[in-house]
């Protein structure tokens, strides 16, 4: 990794404190996103990948709290750890919507329903720069446009009721840019959509990224999407990182089980009719009571003894590409 | 917009004429005799029944509402039994003293009830929540005349600062408004309170907090303009209760208002005031709520009213 | 069961839901619990202050206050609850169907609510009474009515709000009828504001009994009311102040309990709230 | 009707209020000119036109513009006004009145007999609400410019103190005429010493002083403001507080409170209205006069004074239904006694048991002989007139004590009213709490009214059904009766009849306060509920030593 990473995360854990008690949503993770590259973060749903995304974007709240670890960010020309700064403080405030923006699995309801699309990106483009509302206007017509909106000076004035959910999500993606942030961090931007609409998405997040040569951490448990979009890729389970490396790598020759079953229930065209599709048994334990050992063992077909009660540590398998399990690492 | 604008203004005509002759029918119905009220317990009946004759009480009903009805059509709504002065005399300066104070408290519990409630919100469960909720409660079961009595003898009387009754100069305002207000703004806060927390667990929040906007445009903003709506409906209610004017406030205060006049009349079975307050006042209710309504599309876009 | 479990770890939930409990036990025993006979007139001892025969002093009559207000307890918690669950029971099912069905239906029934909102109250009472007699159901319709229409406006704005939802869109996609989307859908989304202004209004309606029994229109003497007791003791809050402490007190606690445990309740039912506090 | 009759009615007269006279006398000071007097009252929503009015509020703010011929004093007296003196005609049927010259009417129009003539023949033609109170009145006449004649049916003893009564003042038949009774309900024209400047609706009227009013030198105060406060902590509130010079109707509560501060003057007064329970004699218990009696003796009247009015809005009633102050009044009380039908439990039911009921089966209410309970209902208002709803309370209770069930019937005050105005047949009460005010302090409206047979309800106001020949022989002789010592001894039999037959319970008579500030000399309070205060002054130094500015 010869150029410096964007954003470098290190052991980071996340935990919520709730009368049902500490459930520990990230467990250690660690990984970094270099400029204009995509990092693909993939997982079942309760992994952690989504707080761990509101934890790079200083998003994480009471009852939920950072125990430890740094999230470091490197914008003009200085290093900020964004674990350690005030949610509610003005420096990350700062860092939203410019260096870092995010957009949402859900469109029909996180744009605010009582205000018009445009005053919406309007309002995001003042909060960071001191230019007049009519060049802010302007300004978002044209984001509109370059997201691909028809006729974007009428939606500009229409309300998030009256758009579809892929034009939402269009116009979502139209604010985070708004103030060409250094990352994009897109949260299952197109589980909501259906198949044609996520192609055209996922095309227009590409083409931006080559525009705005923004980096771009895409979260989804959908691994067609990892392969289309991602320059690297992450697995997480179980709030912990399993398995990373580049998409080609991982695709081609997966090395940690859990990522070698979820492979194996991909349908593909290739075999199609030959290959019976392979089904991970068992459930991703609860995170209020995360088992000892490596998290995957109660479910892993070669869990060994040793799975059962120390947890493996990612280890390098190739060159870029390292696995958290016991097959391929002797413990040391 | 202009249909709904011009429906609730066609509806005023029926609703007023059917309200008067509810009214009629009603005051014939329930017992009480207003030549009895006027002459007083111990009068002999030759004098109740001169007085009947005088004021045309011994008409059977339908030459009395025949007669009622062809003056209102002319718009003259008939003269008050106990005064003999012509009703609108009586019921329209009172309107106004009952409007002015209807506005002002509203105004106070509104600006009153956004800032604690929002704050409850903000600070969710917190001690200052708690505060805040166990204030407005209390705010809530003290009957005005205790307020009123207690602010009247503390500030008017104890510290002398503000006049006790009447209304001429704006100081005679304070205590009423406060009064009245703090009544509703009770009411107001315990409503937008739930209201924010609702609006504040949104994804449209997240949202924002992750355009980097500062808490204070998140919740005063996004989170409040969404919670408007039930906040709306509940002004809307508590500006048409003071508009009918609060008796007690009204009698604390001596505030000449629609209030004491409606009640007076209803008891002393003065018809044609009871008919000429509840008129106007219908009328003012009819367009304080159309604006309650236009309030609403404008508030809430998703809510269609072609 | 879950609910319970959940319900009791809110401290203030679980303080006043206890307070809310002894106040309707205090109203079910009331008869046997009074240290005094609350009618036994003593023109000897009139106007004495709290003292330890009498714990809140006595009235106008000599009659102890503490057993007039735990006797009103049962009148008046038994008055208003009934007439706020008429009130809920008549506005919200029509607020709902109203807000719903939208069109010529809605513009009719909310301006009969309207001229409803316009009477006094007390015009209604009177009316009442009239037909049903000074009797206690007599006081529980005329407040019921009363207060209905405010619930009908609110049920009818929520539910406005409520149908533009997906949810509706998709139970009706699901071919549903109406009454059971009004009931299992929009009922649960909209028990916020409905719950809260129920628990609000119980205030409204004891001071509105005290404006009736003021007019004799209420409760008929001697059963005393807290309303009528606040009454009596406005003529005297100069002069003897400690009056009015029974009767106020009473109706903070038992508004104070049921608006408290009402959020108690809305915050165990809705679980995102809870995650977020 | 010489002078005699006045002059020998004053010297009778029992000086109701020592407390006024003696501070009268004793002021030495010269009356002081100017000032304005604010004067607060409860009264709200009356026409201040007399014929369409007998509410006692307004008269009190009519009498400051509109004169009658004659005035009443504090001792229930008559004395000469409009009308320097009187004859009467040798049948007794026809007054000639000696009217003062020299006056005119605030809009100029001359007062003169043709004027008074006017007021009372209008006042027959339309029927104005007091018509009744001059009774067998046939026509009024201007014998010559200032000389104006009444003629009546038969002779009516009770003419000169009815006409002492305000609603029988002399408006200007000229305003009448010119602009109309509607105009006249707000604004008031007459002779007297102030002149009507501002009315504001339900807020308040002010008068200025009449610049030629026809008594010299007079008035002292340049103008009187009278506002509306209607609830009485308020009013008590503002005369601590100094926003008003004077006001009336405290709460009795209150006044232990205000006697004590030295700005403040109480002066309290008895009225000319008694609390009474009018008995359905057609309920066959009340038929009995030994139980009528019984009840009597169980109501604690002193109990009641206290509890209920504080000691100072009642006194204890020491004659049947009339009250010092009115015409004919003389204490009927038994020596060594304080009340009539002093409180005496034990007699009460002594005499329940001589009326046939007695508590046969220890149950703790009486039977009659055939077995059947006393129960009986109690109607009454809340708030009609000052403590009706507590003395019911009470009533309950007195009779419990008595072993007799009462079930107490508030009722709206309208409602009430329609309750109380049935004949025998469809009257549904048993027992009904009520006063009977005497607003012309003179007894014949209640021998007319109240007792005589021929005035059962609905007709007259005979609630009781109660009939008696030896009741209705001596009312119908002190009627027409004119000379004034015989008037009085028929007024004292049938007092003493009233005892005897106990129609109905008598209770306390209900008295009248006024508040003012000490720097207000010569104002002044009449058991008929008026507080005239047209000659009043303000003692200017002493209003700066309580730093009142306005």
């Amino acid at each position: 990794m010869s150029v410096d990473p964007l954003i470098e995360v290190k052991d980071l854990k996340v935990h919520f404190h709730t009368e049902d008690g500490v459930a520990r949503a990230v467990d250690g993770v660690g990984f970094s996103i270099a400029p204009e590259r995509t990092l693909g973060v993939v997982g079942e749903s309760g992994c952690g990948k989504s707080v761990t995304a509101r934890a790079v974007m200083g998003l994480i709240e009471a009852p939920g709290k950072i125990e430890q670890g740094e999230i470091l960010l490197r914008h003009n020309g200085r290093t900020v750890d964004i674990a350690k700064l005030d949610p509610r403080g003005a420096e990350i405030r700062g860092i939203r919507g410019t260096e870092i923006a995010m957009i949402f699995q859900e469109p029909m309801t996180s744009l605010n329903p009582v205000f018009r699309i445009g005053d919406q990106i309007v309002e995001a483009i003042l909060l960071h720069e001191k230019i007049g509302r009519a060049a802010a206007r302007e300004r978002a017509v044209e984001l509109l446009a370059a997201v691909g909106i028809p006729l974007p000076r009428q939606r500009f004035e229409q309300f998030p009721h009256q758009l579809s959910g892929g034009m939402r999500q269009r116009a979502m993606i139209a604010m985070a840019m708004s103030c060409n942030p250094k990352l994009l961090i897109a949260d299952e931007p197109t589980t909501a959509l259906d198949v044609t609409i996520q192609a055209q998405v996922m095309d227009l997040m590409n083409a931006l990224r080559r525009d705005f040569n923004t980096a771009i951490m895409f979260i989804t448990h959908d691994l067609g999407v990892i392969a289309g979009m991602a320059d690297d890729v992450v697995v997480m389970y179980l709030g912990r990182i399993v398995e990373s490396g580049p998409v080609r790598e991982i695709f081609r020759n997966p090395k940690h089980p859990y990522t070698q079953g979820l492979m194996g229930s991909i349908p593909s065209l290739a075999d199609w009719g030959v290959r019976r599709l392979t089904a991970i048994d068992g459930v991703v334990p609860s995170p209020f009571a995360v088992p000892q050992g490596c998290g995957f063992a109660p479910r892993c077909p070669h869990a060994m003894e040793i799975c059962r009660t120390r947890s493996p540590d990612l280890a390098e398998v190739a060159p870029g590409h390292a696995a958290a399990c016991f097959l391929n690492q002797v413990p040391t | 917009m202009t249909r709904l604008i011009i429906g609730r203004l066609l509806f005023m005509v029926p609703a007023a004429l059917g309200i008067i002759t509810f009214l009629f029918a009603l005051f014939h119905l329930i017992p009480g005799d207003p030549a009895i009220m006027l002459a007083g317990d111990n009068a002999p009946r030759s004098v109740v029944d001169a007085i009947r004759e005088a004021y045309g009480f011994d008409q059977p009903l339908h030459v009395q509402y025949g007669r009622y009805m062809a003056k209102v059509l002319q718009g003259d709504l008939g003269i008050s039994n106990y005064s003999r002065d012509p009703v609108v005399n009586s019921v329209i300066p009172r309107i106004i003293n009952t409007a002015q104070l209807a506005f002002l408290s509203m105004l106070f519990a509104m600006i009153v009830s956004l800032v604690l409630g929002c704050v409850s919100a903000m600070y969710w469960n917190r001690p200052l929540d708690k505060v805040v909720t166990v204030v407005a409660l209390l705010g809530i079961c003290t009957p005005v005349f205790v307020s009123g009595l207690l602010a009247i003898y503390f500030f008017s009387i104890y510290l002398g600062w503000l006049p006790i009754s009447g209304m001429s100069s704006w100081r005679h305002f304070i205590l009423p408004v406060i009064t009245l207000g703090a009544f509703q703004a009770a009411v107001l806060t315990r409503m937008v309170r739930s209201c924010m927390v609702d609006a504040l667990g949104k994804d449209y929040i997240v949202t924002a907090r992750a355009k980097g906007a500062p808490e204070f445009l998140v919740v005063f903003k996004h989170a409040l303009r969404n919670a408007l709506l039930p906040i709306v409906t509940l002004f809307g209610l508590g500006l048409g209760h003071t508009l009918g004017g609060s008796v007690v406030t009204e009698t604390i205060f001596n505030w000449p208002g629609l209030g004491r006049l409606m009640v007076n009349s209803i008891l002393t079975r003065d018809l044609p005031i009871t008919q000429g307050a509840i008129f106007f006042f219908a009328m003012i209710f009819i367009l304080v709520n159309m604006i309650v309504d236009l309030v609403y599309a404008w508030v809430d876009p998703r809510i269609r009213y072609d | 069961m879950e609910f319970l479990r959940r319900y009791r770890r809110d401290t203030v939930g679980l303080f006043f839901g206890v307070l809310l409990l002894i106040l309707y036990a205090v109203a079910l025993t009331a008869h046997w619990i009074t240290p005094a006979d609350p009618m036994a007139v003593n023109l000897r001892e009139v106007f004495s202050p709290p003292s330890a025969k009498h714990w809140l002093g006595t009235d106008q009559f000599g009659r102890d206050v503490l057993s007039r207000v735990i006797l009103a307890t049962q009148v008046t918690v038994k008055v208003t609850s009934f007439a706020c669950l008429f009130a809920v029971l008549v506005g919200v099912p029509i607020g709902m169907f109203v807000g719903y069905r939208g069109g010529w239906v809605e513009a009719v029934a909310m301006r009969l609510t309207d001229m409803l909102l316009i009477f006094p109250i007390i015009m209604l009472a009177i009316v009442i009474v009239v037909v049903s007699g000074p009797t206690e159901t007599g006081v529980v319709i005329a407040l019921g009515i009363a207060q209905a229409p405010t619930f009908i406006r609110i049920a009818r704005g929520v539910t406005l709000a409520a149908k533009e939802e997906l949810y509706v869109e998709a139970a009706i996609a699901a071919g549903s009828g109406w009454p059971h989307i009004l009931v299992r859908h929009i009922w649960p989304n909209i028990s916020t504001p409905i719950i809260v202004q129920a628990t609000l209004t119980l205030p409204v309606f004891v001071l509105n009994a005290s404006a009736l029994s003021y007019l004799g229109l209420g409760v008929q003497p001697p059963t005393p009311e807290w309303g009528q007791m606040l009454n009596e003791a406005k003529d005297h809050l100069i002069t003897s102040p400690y009056l009015i402490v029974g009767p106020a007190l009473a109706l903070v606690v038992f508004v104070l309990s049921a608006n408290l445990v009402g959020d108690a309740v809305q915050e165990t039912l809705n679980p995102k709230l809870k995650k977020r506090k | 009707m010489t002078m005699r009759r006045v002059v020998s009615a004053s010297l009778a007269a029992v000086s109701a209020c020592i407390l006024t006279a003696s501070v009268a006398s004793a002021q030495d000071a010269k009356p002081q000119l100017g000032g304005e007097l604010i004067y607060a009252q409860a009264g709200e929503q009356f026409s201040l036109f007399p014929g369409r009015n007998l509410d006692s509020g307004a008269q009190d703010v009519w009498l400051y513009a509109c004169e009658n011929l004659v005035e009443m004093k504090e001792d229930g007296t008559v004395a000469p006004w409009l009308a320097k003196s009187w004859t009467v005609s040798q049948d007794r049927k026809k007054y000639t009145f000696q009217l003062e010259q020299g006056v005119k009417f605030h809009d100029g129009s001359p007062f003169n007999a043709e004027a008074v003539a006017f007021v009372y023949n209008e006042a027959k033609a339309k029927k104005f609400i007091y018509s009744s109170i001059l009774e067998g009145f046939e026509a009024a006449k201007a014998e010559s410019e200032n000389e104006v004649s009444m003629t009546f049916s038969s002779p009516f003893a009770a003419l000169i103190p009815n006409l002492a009564y305000r609603p029988l003042c002399i408006f200007s038949p000229t305003a009448y005429k010119t602009k109309g009774e509607q105009w006249m309900a707000t604004n008031i024209v007459g002779t007297g010493p102030f002149i009507q400047k501002e009315f504001v609706k339900g807020e308040h009227i002010r008068f200025v002083k009449n610049p030629d009013y026809w008594q010299k030198g007079k008035p002292y105060l340049d103008a009187v403001k009278i506002i509306n406060v209607p609830d009485p902590a308020i009013r008590s509130a503002m005369l601590e507080k100094g926003e008003i010079d004077r006001t009336v109707r405290l709460n009795d509560f209150d006044l232990a409170r205000l006697e004590k501060n030295k700005d403040v003057k109480i002066r309290v007064v008895p009225s000319t209205r008694q609390y009474y329970i009018a008995l359905n004699h057609m309920v066959p218990a009340f038929a009995n006069v030994n139980v009528r009696k019984a009840f009597n003796y169980a109501m604690d009247k002193t109990g009641i004074v206290k509890s209920v009015f504080a000691d100072r809005g009642a006194v204890l009633a020491k004659a049947p239904t009339l009250s010092p102050g009115v015409y004919g009044y003389t204490e009927m009380t038994n020596p060594g006694e304080d009340t009539i039908f002093p409180f005496n439990l034990a007699r009460a039911k002594e005499l329940m048991k001589n009326g046939g009921y007695e508590d046969r089966n220890k149950d703790g209410i009486v039977e009659d002989a055939k077995g059947n309970k006393l129960s009986l209902n109690l109607f009454t208002r809340r708030g009609g007139t000052q403590g009706d709803f507590q003395v019911a309370q009470l009533i309950q209770t007195f009779l419990k004590d008595l072993g007799v069930e009462v079930r107490i019937q508030v009722l709206e005050s309208a409602a009430f009213g329609d309750a109380i105005k049935l004949g025998p047949t469809e009257a549904k009460y048993d027992m009904a709490l009520l006063s009977w005010g005497i607003p012309t302090a003179d007894p014949d409206e209640p021998m007319m009214l109240f007792t005589l047979t021929q005035a059962w309800k609905p007709v007259g106001s005979n609630r009781m059904f109660y009939s008696s020949e030896e009741v209705d022989r001596l009312s119908m002789l002190a009627h027409s009766e004119v000379d004034d010592a015989k008037r009085k001894g028929y007024v004292k039999q049938w007092m003493g009849e009233l005892l005897r037959d106990a129609p109905v319970v008598f209770l306390p008579v209900l008295a009248l306060n006024l508040g003012s500030r000490t720097y207000l000399k010569d104002d002044r309070i009449l058991s008929v509920d008026n507080y005239p205060a047209p000659f009043a002054w303000f003692d200017k130094d002493e209003m700066k030593k309580q730093n009142i500015r306005r």
